[in-house]
């Protein structure tokens, strides 16, 4: 299980690959994953950069709870979860989700399960800039 | 009793102010994280307001204790 | 869209992130990902080797109307699907699914879609080598 | 009236039939799919069979015509 709060770059695709080179092979039929990424619209406003912010030590200990719960309540193989803080450029990838296990619905469901708790409770606050200034983003919408 | 007061994100620049400690005021009742808010703040808690002590959350009339760090924070948009 | 049916070597990760190197960024907020893998046993036997036999012509005319058809339901911005046919090795991937839309839950949904209409109802067909030779498999679980 | 008969997997190897060219045995009533099954393997479709004629699903009782490509395969198994 990986999980890491991370100032700076994030390259969803290749760091799954090297997370799931490390892994016993054959032992997962099933890998469920989901990227996060910045739009560059909002609410039909543009949106020229991001600051991510977060509570050190709450930020991370929550994301490890909901990875501990989600591996207690789904039968995973392995689990890989990133977010980050600070700056955030248009098209830059927020969170990564990757979830390995023998059955592609635990697969699916855990995944879900992760990036719907991370979304609703986990402590990062989002500041847009938009062409008339800074704006805190008000709430996520539902999953 | 000295608490620790923790403001994020949209609070924090509302009401200019990120990290404080304070001193409950004397009385009887228990003191709780929404009469600490008020103390610091000098308004009711919002009801969309999320509380954390000591990084776990709780709801806003949970009891502080001495030493304890409160934080006040608005709806999360992680993700 | 990329939807293929391939003989041959199949780098999930890798060809998602080419893939995503060819979409507008910052349009995508949210994208959902399945990989399905070979495991090394099935049904408590290990499996050494499989042969995916396919139905040429239909298989591929099947893929594209699930990818069309998820394209209708769910606002998409970008769909890859590949799925191998032929000689597959312990731990190789066979199938791999993208989905790219503006949110999470469009993703997720037409993620699941494909990948349950494809084990349901695509026409390939898994021929496994157990130590005590070949089997076909009897059915896929449900998802 | 020529079909053409297309066997998958399992059924291919059990009834050691790939491909095959049919004239429908002379009648009265529409050829079926499972009708040309019948006359060809010379046992009744299994129920767990699925058909396809010209790449489409169709239902075990569906018509043929002229020219078509109609096949039989077990449940499928890929993903």
């Amino acid at each position: 299980m990986h999980v890491e709060v991370r100032e700076g770059p994030l390259s969803p695709w290749q760091e799954l690959a090297d997370f799931e080179a490390g892994l016993p092979g054959g032992k997962s039929g099933a890998t469920a994953s989901f990227v996060g990424s910045m739009r560059d619209f909002n609410e039909g406003e543009s949106v020229v950069a991001m600051f991510l912010e977060h509570y050190p030590g709450m930020t991370d200990k929550f994301l490890r709870r909901i990875a501990t719960e989600a591996a207690e309540r789904w039968p995973l193989d392995a689990l890989f979860l990133v977010h980050r803080v600070g700056e955030i450029r248009p098209a830059d990838a927020i969170v990564v989700i990757g979830v390995w296990s023998a059955h592609r619905r635990d697969a699916f469901e855990a995944c879900r399960y992760l990036i719907e708790e991370l979304k609703s409770r986990a402590p990062f606050w989002k500041r847009e800039t938009r062409p008339d200034g800074p704006h805190w983003v008000a709430g996520n919408t539902p999953g | 009793m000295t608490i620790n007061i923790k403001l994020f994100a949209r609070f924090r620049e509302q009401y200019r102010l990120d990290e404080t400690e304070v001193t409950p005021a004397a009385g009887d009742a228990p003191v709780t994280a929404a009469a600490l808010w008020q103390q610091v703040v000098g308004e009711p808690l919002p009801d969309s307001a999320l509380v954390a002590i000591n990084m776990e959350y709780v709801a806003p009339d949970a009891p502080v204790a001495d030493g304890d760090e409160v934080a006040f924070f608005p709806p999360v948009t992680g993700g």
